[in-house]
């Protein structure tokens, strides 16, 4: 069922009774060409990238709860592609171009909004490090602006510029950059998966992998073994629990990040906004609500919840920027388990077992990756040779030295 | 309407207040929904998506209908909840989602095309052509969308932020609650008792119960009395428990919402972080509703909010009611309606019989009982004027009333139980969610946990606050559990009627439909979380509190599934919505982190420094003069006097750490890539140390005080890292060494003093005994003397800027007047300030690294100090330095840059190209870290990272440098401007 | 969350700074593949959903190294010691 | 040489108190009071030498070192355990060769260094002193929990802090660093608003 202004009117009249699933609730066979642990929403995309764009017909993405019930389904939806790092930038603009067509090529809106984000900086040194940024992305043939002051004075009047702790001297403004509806992405990839014969199994725990010398054989689940001659690991903050379970120790430790909404409101803030002095980034969702985070949670956890004193910092730096937010409630609060890599940026590569691929250290900024990371992972595994975009991506580049630190923080997970 | 009498207002203190508008009156202790209530109105509010007319649900925070923008100006509180608005003279509210009226609002078309606008539609279309979502689509939906208007002022009250700690901690102040409370206050522990409401009560203050003879609210305030004598009970009204995270407890108490504004030196509310060792949670239970055609219409209420208003608030919200229930305590509003003067049309129940004394009440007042029924539809624009309900065998009756009260069960509050993960479980005995699995320092109480009747909710809250004053270590107190009579909790569940009718919410504030279930199920959105994503439902203001177990239970039945089955809702902190300014408390605006400042400071204000921020400390940037036009030049003159006589500039921000202990220098041989093990006493050296992946971490001076003590300098912004850093390879590492270091930072304050003329300028600080000539304190010479006639010191010979220098260290008290004696001593020699600008131009002219080089991707190799890399010993990053990628010899190194055309500015950040070659990301070779106007080489001149570029002095290459549309040719150069051979350090 | 600090007592997390997983003993920097086992001592992790080796840093305390366990799937501290036993640094 | 005798500048002297802050109703709810006279000093034990070092110092000053969190009084010194074989030493009146003077008596038993001028120290008193610290303060001050006999390093409103208690009225002690002291200041004095605050600049 194709959707548009014509199939709604007609399912106006006609009751819904028109309306499909969105995807087929699939039971799990025997074996297949290709199984995709995670349904998520890289999961979902390199199943219906495979599938598409490489002609793979017997693919099964394998979900342990319901698809986007892990971050796809809890981020604060924020794209860009404003990378500093030669290694990120093709792939992070391959994903924004990709964003751009994405509701064509999907019959599915998920509500790309280039919105515009602005990363505010408050000191020099700052600033030559956006500019820094900026000309990269530019050299790259990404849009990037640095504004000034005035610049920023006149692109967010609400700020606050005059009382502020760390005044805010400009930004480095993106403004193909914004916001997609999360949920909506995950969907919309099920549904073009499901509509080429992907099947999306829902409920189905992937507890072990099965190595024959050397090579994968198949998955063990909780809804029984599946066969499988190449495997596709995209289980974001579970990456480590699920390698594990092929031999494999990553550079990688799970963080809670979490992320707040407030009370849905009239518009208030029309782009997305990140301070530079303090943790704390905001966009307003279509629905009205201010949705805003900030850094992680210092410590491991995979309990998917945080704690107090990161709300209270989140808050603050909000209040810093905005005190125009004081009075609107915070509705709800949650957490989201993040596969933090030692230098803060990606992995998409082969493992050391034949027929296992590995997707994951998307940190806490994978969601505006969902589109490449499916078309990069995709071209991978039908390929076995990386994409020219993600070709940096390696698993072994922090034995080499090549790793992509965008900030410099070193070989310590929390940090980035 | 006001009833004549009755309730827990104080008639005797009437209040104005206004809504659109409209002036009215009501009473101290009266909601802003009870007083409206009173007044008779009935249209409060406009829906999410329909814009459907709505009024008022409930009597508290559950409320999905009743949202308004409170106060006005810059203190607009959008979405506020009528119902938990404490009424205060000259309140103001307005209804908000409403253009151009309350009445009359033009969105409410969106009814009409409500079948084009069913769940998810958006996902459907909008899509074409792409560029018209951003520009049309998504501005109409968002104007649409939302629901008040947020001031877009500062909010100018105060948030504060506290801590409290005790044995054990009460939510809830009904009878669960305070029963709790009293048995662990008579045991002795230190307990806080946290109500949301203003009144401690609960339910008693709603209903019209007697304990021990006593009417409820006096006996609620009688056992309040007892609690207040135990010194170790705090109780505080008006405070939320929000969420439980690990560890603690997180409240908001409501210090002056309950004025106009609050009084002087008051916060507006206070966010309390509360540590317990065991909590009860008595937070009682919500009543829900049922779906069917129109249960959204102004005038339709749960039973139990008809109760409240009628019981406490003596207002009641009709004149003919009609009642819809499934349990037997929506029958008991039957009595208090008629106390309250309300004719009772009609008692519908789907159940076929209820006890025989709950129907000839019913009968007394003249309704008719209908049995096996149910209200399928009610009509009525602006509230409800109709209801019709379907009987056995299809009889179809319509019934007048302006009141529906409608009672389809309760749910436990169980919010604050699941907030660390516990899942909830499905209790068919009450047919709802009560609490699962708790950790050990959590108990539950009362209604909380489905002990709905009076009865039950004391004992229950007396047993498990006895249980937990043993468990938390006390003694079990005596203590009765109050008389009661039994009250009925039978019900039976029912979630919605057949025919459903249109528009039949369940979830009211979002607009959901059980027809948008229905579609949600047959689209496969059928797990819990994925209606709750496709619909929206539980998502609002309410989070669902009243309606989306409704829905949970259309799903289970459409999918032949067990309730709990496909999913449980997940409650997530906060339980009640809490404004940003509370988790931000004080800090905001110049609070929003502390700030340091050197002890230098004032001195440097009276010199007319600009600060700059540098982590919190605030640094002198420059020190403008009247005369000169803009900071250029103040920099300009600034470097100029250091390099031709003399400068001091405050250095006391950088990091100091006192190292002492047989072992220091072993230690310091481990830290550092370079050895100062052999360094003599009376010298210092500068080190570089890397993390433990190579790249460098931080450098700075050491020196040796000693043979068992150095002292370290960190930078400034590194200071707190490199500590952390050393306690780690101390403790962690290398436990066995005999080393003790602590920060001495702040102990010290710290000035260079450099120039051609700083020896001169110290000659007449330095006491006289002490040689500081050439010779007698040669470069890097470090030593304790005495100044300014016999105040102890320390001097060291070093240099940032290449000139001749000093830094001279005073403890801090000092350090206000060693600047005015160093700017009098050097007033004859032409002494200036200099701040962190010219510093920088300086050492950018020497070629030293700082910050912008120091950015955590660089190499030693890469800054030029791979000489400094001792071979001869293990030292941290030593190992992964060798990393092929750091090896590489074609990484970008530290090189110098002038401008061709020596007028070009230059600007940091700028990327570097081969003159002829092309802009693409294959050929860009480094970029330009620091740049400065030299005034020594009167052009800009700038430090970049070049590939290989120590190997090509004197090639001319492109700069480029698109965001600020710099695009440049530069002569690459050696990064020592100035005085390469280090002469003036020596002489 | 509290951190139980063997010296200071119960705190709050805030006090502390965490560093991560234990990644175990310094390897030798003189063994023949002390490339390899460097490399591993500073990227990879176990991060295992359940009983966790970490470290802590009580910052704005005592200043001491904790080695704590940590159950990461709960948060519930399993165990806390200094680095450094009292007594010997 | 220079005839300039260098006059010291207590921390927060760029501050101008005046009496009294806040509610100006009845009498103030907090008092504070800035302590100028103390001089302090780390005293860390060299490796393995705990016990030699305790029994030195109770040899010389009549008093051992507290080996927990805790606080110890004897004449003029206070004694404060700050870390496993670290305290600080404060002697009220102090002399400025106190740290110099440390060190001569422990040495080789202990590391010394002089913080004398890196802490601002706010004494705290006043009925509602408790109340008023509770706004920033994150441990428990109840006296079953605190009490004279105790001492911690913590974190004050995001601001480094060593607190003590000094009697039983109750007062305490805080010590910040000294460049935090403004922003200490502040925050001290909006908690203590509501209560009334007197200021004796000490
Ligand atoms: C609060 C928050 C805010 C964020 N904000 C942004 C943002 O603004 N912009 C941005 O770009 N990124 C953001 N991110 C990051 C982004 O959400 C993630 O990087 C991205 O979603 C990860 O990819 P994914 O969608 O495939 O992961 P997921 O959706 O987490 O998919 C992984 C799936 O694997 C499943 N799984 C795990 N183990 C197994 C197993 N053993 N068997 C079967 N299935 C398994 C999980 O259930 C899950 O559904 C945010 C993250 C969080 C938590
Ligand atoms: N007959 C029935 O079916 C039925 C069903 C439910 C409840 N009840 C009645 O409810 C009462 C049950 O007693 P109870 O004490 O368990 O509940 P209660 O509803 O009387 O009291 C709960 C109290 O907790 C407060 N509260 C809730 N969440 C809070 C939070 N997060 N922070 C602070 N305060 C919070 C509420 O404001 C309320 O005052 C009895 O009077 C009983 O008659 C009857
Ligand atoms: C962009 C975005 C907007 C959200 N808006 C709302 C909202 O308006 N109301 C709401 O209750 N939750 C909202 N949420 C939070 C979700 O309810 C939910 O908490 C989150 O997806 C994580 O799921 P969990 O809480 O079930 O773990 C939003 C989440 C995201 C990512
Ligand atoms: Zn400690």
């Amino acid at each position: 069922m194709r959707y548009s202004f014509l199939s709604l009117a007609r399912g106006a009249l006609q009751g819904h009774s028109i309306w499909p699933r969105v995807w087929r609730d699939a039971a799990p066979k025997p074996a297949y060409d290709v199984v995709i642990v995670g349904g998520g929403g890289h999961g979902l995309a390199t199943a219906y990238y495979l599938a598409k764009e490489h002609g793979f017909s017997n693919i099964a993405v394998l979900e342990k709860g319901w698809i986007g019930s892990g971050n796809a389904g809890r981020n604060t939806t924020i794209i860009r592609s404003n990378y500093r790092e030669p290694g990120n930038i093709p792939f992070y603009e391959l994903s924004m171009k990709l964003w751009e067509g994405l509701e064509s090529d999907l019959n599915y809106n998920t509500m790309v909004s280039q919105r515009g984000v602005l990363n505010l900086y408050h000191s020099d040194a700052q600033r030559d490090a956006y500019a820094r940024r900026g000309n990269a992305m530019r050299i790259h043939g990404v849009d990037a602006e640095l504004l000034d002051e005035a610049g920023v004075r006149s692109y967010a009047p609400y700020l606050d510029f005059d009382n502020a702790r760390f005044p805010i001297r400009g930004g480095l403004l993106q403004r193909r950059g914004g916001t997609a509806r999360h949920d909506a992405v995950v969907w919309g990839y099920a549904r073009g998966g499901d509509r080429r014969g992907v099947d999306i199994v829902q409920n189905c725990e992937v507890t072990g992998i099965r190595i024959v010398r050397g090579a994968v054989s198949g998955v063990e689940t909780t809804r029984g073994f599946i066969g499988a001659r190449k495997i596709g690991l995209a289980v974001a903050g579970n990456s480590s629990r699920v390698a594990a379970m092929a031999g494999l120790r990553l550079p990688i430790e799970s963080h809670t990040l979490q992320a707040m909404v407030t009370e849905g409101i009239k518009p208030l803030i029309p782009g997305v906004i990140t301070f530079g002095a303090g943790h704390f980034y905001i966009s307003q969702s279509d629905k009205g609500g201010l949705v805003f985070g900030g850094d992680i949670e210092a410590y491991n956890s995979y309990a998917q919840r945080g704690n107090l004193p990161v709300i209270e910092e989140v808050c603050e730096g909000g209040m810093a920027l905005m005190p125009m937010l004081g009075r609107l409630r915070v509705l709800r609060s949650w957490g989201g388990v993040c596969d933090m890599t030692m230098d803060g940026s990606p992995i998409i590569d082969r493992t050391p077992v034949d027929g296992l691929y590995f997707n994951g250290g998307w940190c806490y900024g994978g969601f505006k990756a969902t589109p490449a990371s499916g078309w990069c992972f995709a071209h991978l595994m039908a390929t076995d040779r990386p994409h020219e975009t993600a070709a940096a991506l390696r698993l072994d580049r922090f034995a080499t030295g090549r790793v992509i630190d965008e900030n410099g923080q070193g070989a310590q997970a929390n940090l980035h | 309407m006001r009833t004549a009498s009755g309730g827990l207002i104080d008639r005797n203190v009437p209040l104005n207040f206004r809504f659109d508008g409209r002036p009215y009156r009501g009473f101290a202790g009266d909601t802003l929904a009870s007083a409206l209530i009173a007044n008779g109105v009935r249209l409060v509010g406009r829906s999410f998506k329909y814009h459907r007319p709505r009024g008022i649900l409930t009597a508290g925070p559950e409320e999905p209908n009743a949202l308004v923008e409170l106060r006005n100006g810059a203190r607009r509180e959008p979405n506020t909840k009528a119902t938990t608005v404490e009424l205060y003279e000259g309140l103001e509210a307005a209804s908000q989602n409403r253009w151009p009226s309350l009445s009359f609002d033009v969105l409410a078309l969106n009814g009409l095309a409500a079948p084009f606008l069913h769940a998810g539609f958006y996902y459907k279309t909008f899509m074409w052509p792409a560029s018209f979502w951003e520009k049309l689509y998504e501005p109409l939906i968002r104007r649409a969308a939302g629901l008040g208007r947020a001031s877009g002022e500062p909010d100018p009250d105060r948030y504060e932020k506290a801590h409290a700690f005790c044995d054990v901690l009460i939510v809830g102040a009904g009878p669960a609650g305070l029963m709790a409370a009293l048995a662990a206050a008579r045991s002795d522990a230190r307990v806080i008792l946290c109500e949301q409401d203003f009144v401690l009560g609960g339910r008693l203050l709603a209903e019209h119960f007697e304990i021990g003879g006593k009417p409820g609210a006096i006996w609620a305030r009688g056992l309040e009395t007892e609690l207040r004598s135990f010194p170790g009970v705090t109780i505080m009204p008006r405070t939320s428990v929000f969420a439980a995270y690990d560890g603690e407890y997180a409240a908001l108490e409501r210090v002056s919402d309950h004025l106009a504004m609050p009084p002087p030196f008051m916060p507006r509310q206070r966010l309390w972080k509360i540590v317990a060792r065991h909590c009860v949670i008595a937070t009682g239970a919500v009543e829900r509703i049922i779906a069917f055609g129109g249960n959204d219409r102004p005038g339709i209420m749960t039973a139990s909010a008809i109760r409240t208003y009628r019981n406490r608030f003596g207002a009641a919200p009709g004149k003919q009611a009609a009642i819809f229930t499934t349990t037997d305590d929506g029958w008991r509003s039957i009595a208090d309606l008629r106390d309250a003067g309300v004719r009772v049309a009609a008692v519908v129940d789907p159940r076929s019989e209820v006890r025989k004394d709950l129907v000839s009440q019913a009968q007394s007042v003249g309704a008719n009982v209908h049995f096996g029924s149910q209200v399928v539809q009610a009509h009525g624009a602006h509230g409800v004027k109709r209801i019709t309900i379907s009987s056995p065998g299809g009889a179809i009756t319509t019934i007048d009333c302006d009141l529906l009260g409608v009672s389809g069960g309760w749910n436990p509050n169980i919010g604050l139980t699941t907030h660390l993960g516990a899942k909830p479980i499905w209790s068919d005995g009450i047919s709802a969610f009560i609490p699962g699995e708790l950790s050990r320092a959590m108990s539950v109480a009362g209604a909380a946990r489905g002990k709905f009747s009076l009865r039950d909710a004391l004992a229950d809250g007396a047993s498990v606050g006895l249980a937990v004053s043993e468990a938390t270590g006390f003694a079990r107190p005596l203590l009765d559990v109050p008389r009661v009579g039994d009250e009925d909790t039978n019900m039976w569940p029912f979630w919605r009627s057949t025919p459903t009718g249109k528009f039949a919410f369940v979830d009211l504030q979002n607009d959901v439909t059980a027809e948008d279930v229905q579609l949600a199920a047959q689209e496969g959105f059928q797990n819990t979380e994925h209606l709750k994503r496709y619909t929206t439902l539980g998502m609002a203001t309410d989070q669902g509190k009243t309606g989306a177990v409704v829905a949970q239970a259309l799903m289970a039945a459409l999918t032949g599934t067990a309730m709990g089955t496909i999913g449980v809702p997940r409650a997530r902190p906060p339980e009640t919505p809490v404004a940003i300014g509370a988790f931000a408390g004080h800090h905001r605006g110049k609070s929003f982190r502390p700030y340091r400042l050197t002890a230098g400071h004032r001195w440097a204000e009276e010199q007319g420094a600009i600060f700059t921020e540098v982590g919190q400390w605030l640094r002198a940037q420059w020190f403008p003069r009247a005369s000169e036009r803009d900071w250029l030049e103040t920099v300009s003159r600034e470097a100029a006097t250091v390099r031709s006589a003399v400068g001091i500039c405050d250095v006391s921000t950088l990091g100091k750490i006192d190292i002492q202990g047989a072992d220091a220098g072993a230690f310091l041989d481990r830290v550092y890539i370079n050895v100062f093990s052999t360094l003599p006493v009376g010298k210092a050296r500068y080190g570089v140390m890397l993390r433990e992946d190579g790249f460098v971490m931080d450098d700075g001076t050491t020196s040796r005080l000693a043979d068992d003590h150095y002292f370290m300098t960190t930078t400034t912004a590194n200071a707190g890292r490199v500590m952390q850093h050393l306690e780690f390879c101390h403790q962690v590492l290398w436990p066995d060494l005999d080393v003790q270091m602590i920060s001495a930072t702040e102990q010290w304050s710290q000035y260079a003093i450099a120039g051609p003329r700083s020896r001169e300028l110290l000659r007449g600080i330095v006491d006289g005994q002490f040689d500081i000539s050439n010779a007698g304190f040669p470069f890097l010479a470090a030593v304790a003397v005495t100044i300014c006639g016999g105040q102890p010191a320390r001097l060291f010979r070093i240099s940032f800027s290449g000139e001749l220098a000093y830094e001279l260290a005073v403890p801090a008290r000092y350090g206000d007047a060693l600047a005015r004696a160093l700017m009098e001593a050097g007033a004859p020699l032409g002494v200036a300030p200099y701040g962190t600008e010219a510093l920088s131009v300086l050492r950018i002219e020497k070629g030293h690294a700082a910050g912008n080089e120091l950015n955590g991707q660089t190499t030693a190799a890469d800054l030029g100090l791979n000489r400094m890399m001792s071979t001869r010993k293990d030292y941290v990053g030593r190992v992964l330095a060798e990393r092929p990628a750091l090896a590489d010899p074609d990484r970008p190194a530290l090189t110098g840059f002038k401008p061709v055309d020596r007028k070009t500015r230059l600007r940091a950040g700028a990327h570097l190209f081969q003159q002829r070659a092309a802009i693409s990301p294959e050929n860009d070779s480094g970029h330009l870290t620091s740049v400065a106007f030299s005034p020594a080489l009167e052009t800009w001149i700038g430090l970049g990272l070049l590939k290989r570029g120590s190997s090509r002095v004197g090639e001319i290459i492109r700069a480029y440098d698109p965001v600020r549309g710099g695009d440049y040719l530069l002569e690459v150069c050696s990064p020592v401007f100035v005085d390469p051979k280090g002469e003036r350090l020596h002489v | 969350m509290r951190i139980p600090c063997p010296f200071c007592g119960l705190r709050d997390a805030e006090e502390f700074a965490v560093l991560g997983s234990d990644p175990g003993p310094r390897p030798d920097p003189a063994a023949p593949n002390a490339l390899t086992a460097f490399s591993d001592y500073v990227h990879l992790r176990d991060n295992p959903a359940g009983a966790n080796r970490e470290f802590w840093y009580h910052a704005s305390g005592c200043r001491r190294w904790l080695r704590i366990a940590r159950d990461t799937r709960t948060h519930q501290i399993l165990s806390a010691e200094l680095a450094v036993p009292s007594g010997t640094s | 040489m220079s005839d300039v005798r260098l006059v010291a500048q207590p921390a927060l002297a760029e501050f101008v108190f005046s009496e009294r802050f806040g509610n100006p109703a009845g009498p103030a709810g907090v008092t504070v009071v800035l302590r100028h006279d103390l001089r302090i000093a780390s005293v860390i034990a060299r490796r393995g030498c705990e016990a030699e070092l305790a029994v030195r110092v109770e040899r010389t000053f009549e008093v051992a070192p507290p080996p927990g969190p805790h606080r110890i009084r004897k004449g003029n010194l206070t004694i404060l355990g700050i870390g496993p074989g670290r305290w600080m030493f404060l002697q009220e009146k102090g002399a400025p060769e106190f740290a110099d003077v440390l060190a001569r008596d422990l040495k080789g038993l202990a590391s010394i260094s002089d913080h004398s001028d890196g802490y601002a120290v706010f004494e705290v008193g006043g009925p509602l002193a408790r109340q008023a610290l509770a706004k920033g303060v994150a441990i428990d001050l109840h006296p079953k929990s605190f009490g004279v006999a105790d001492a911690a390093v913590t974190s004050i409103a995001h601001i480094g802090a060593m607190l003590w208690q000094t009697d039983d009225a109750p007062r305490y002690a805080i010590a910040v660093f000294r460049s935090s002291a403004g922003s200490f200041w502040h925050g001290l004095r909006d908690s203590a608003a509501e209560f009334g605050l007197t200021v004796h600049p000490g």
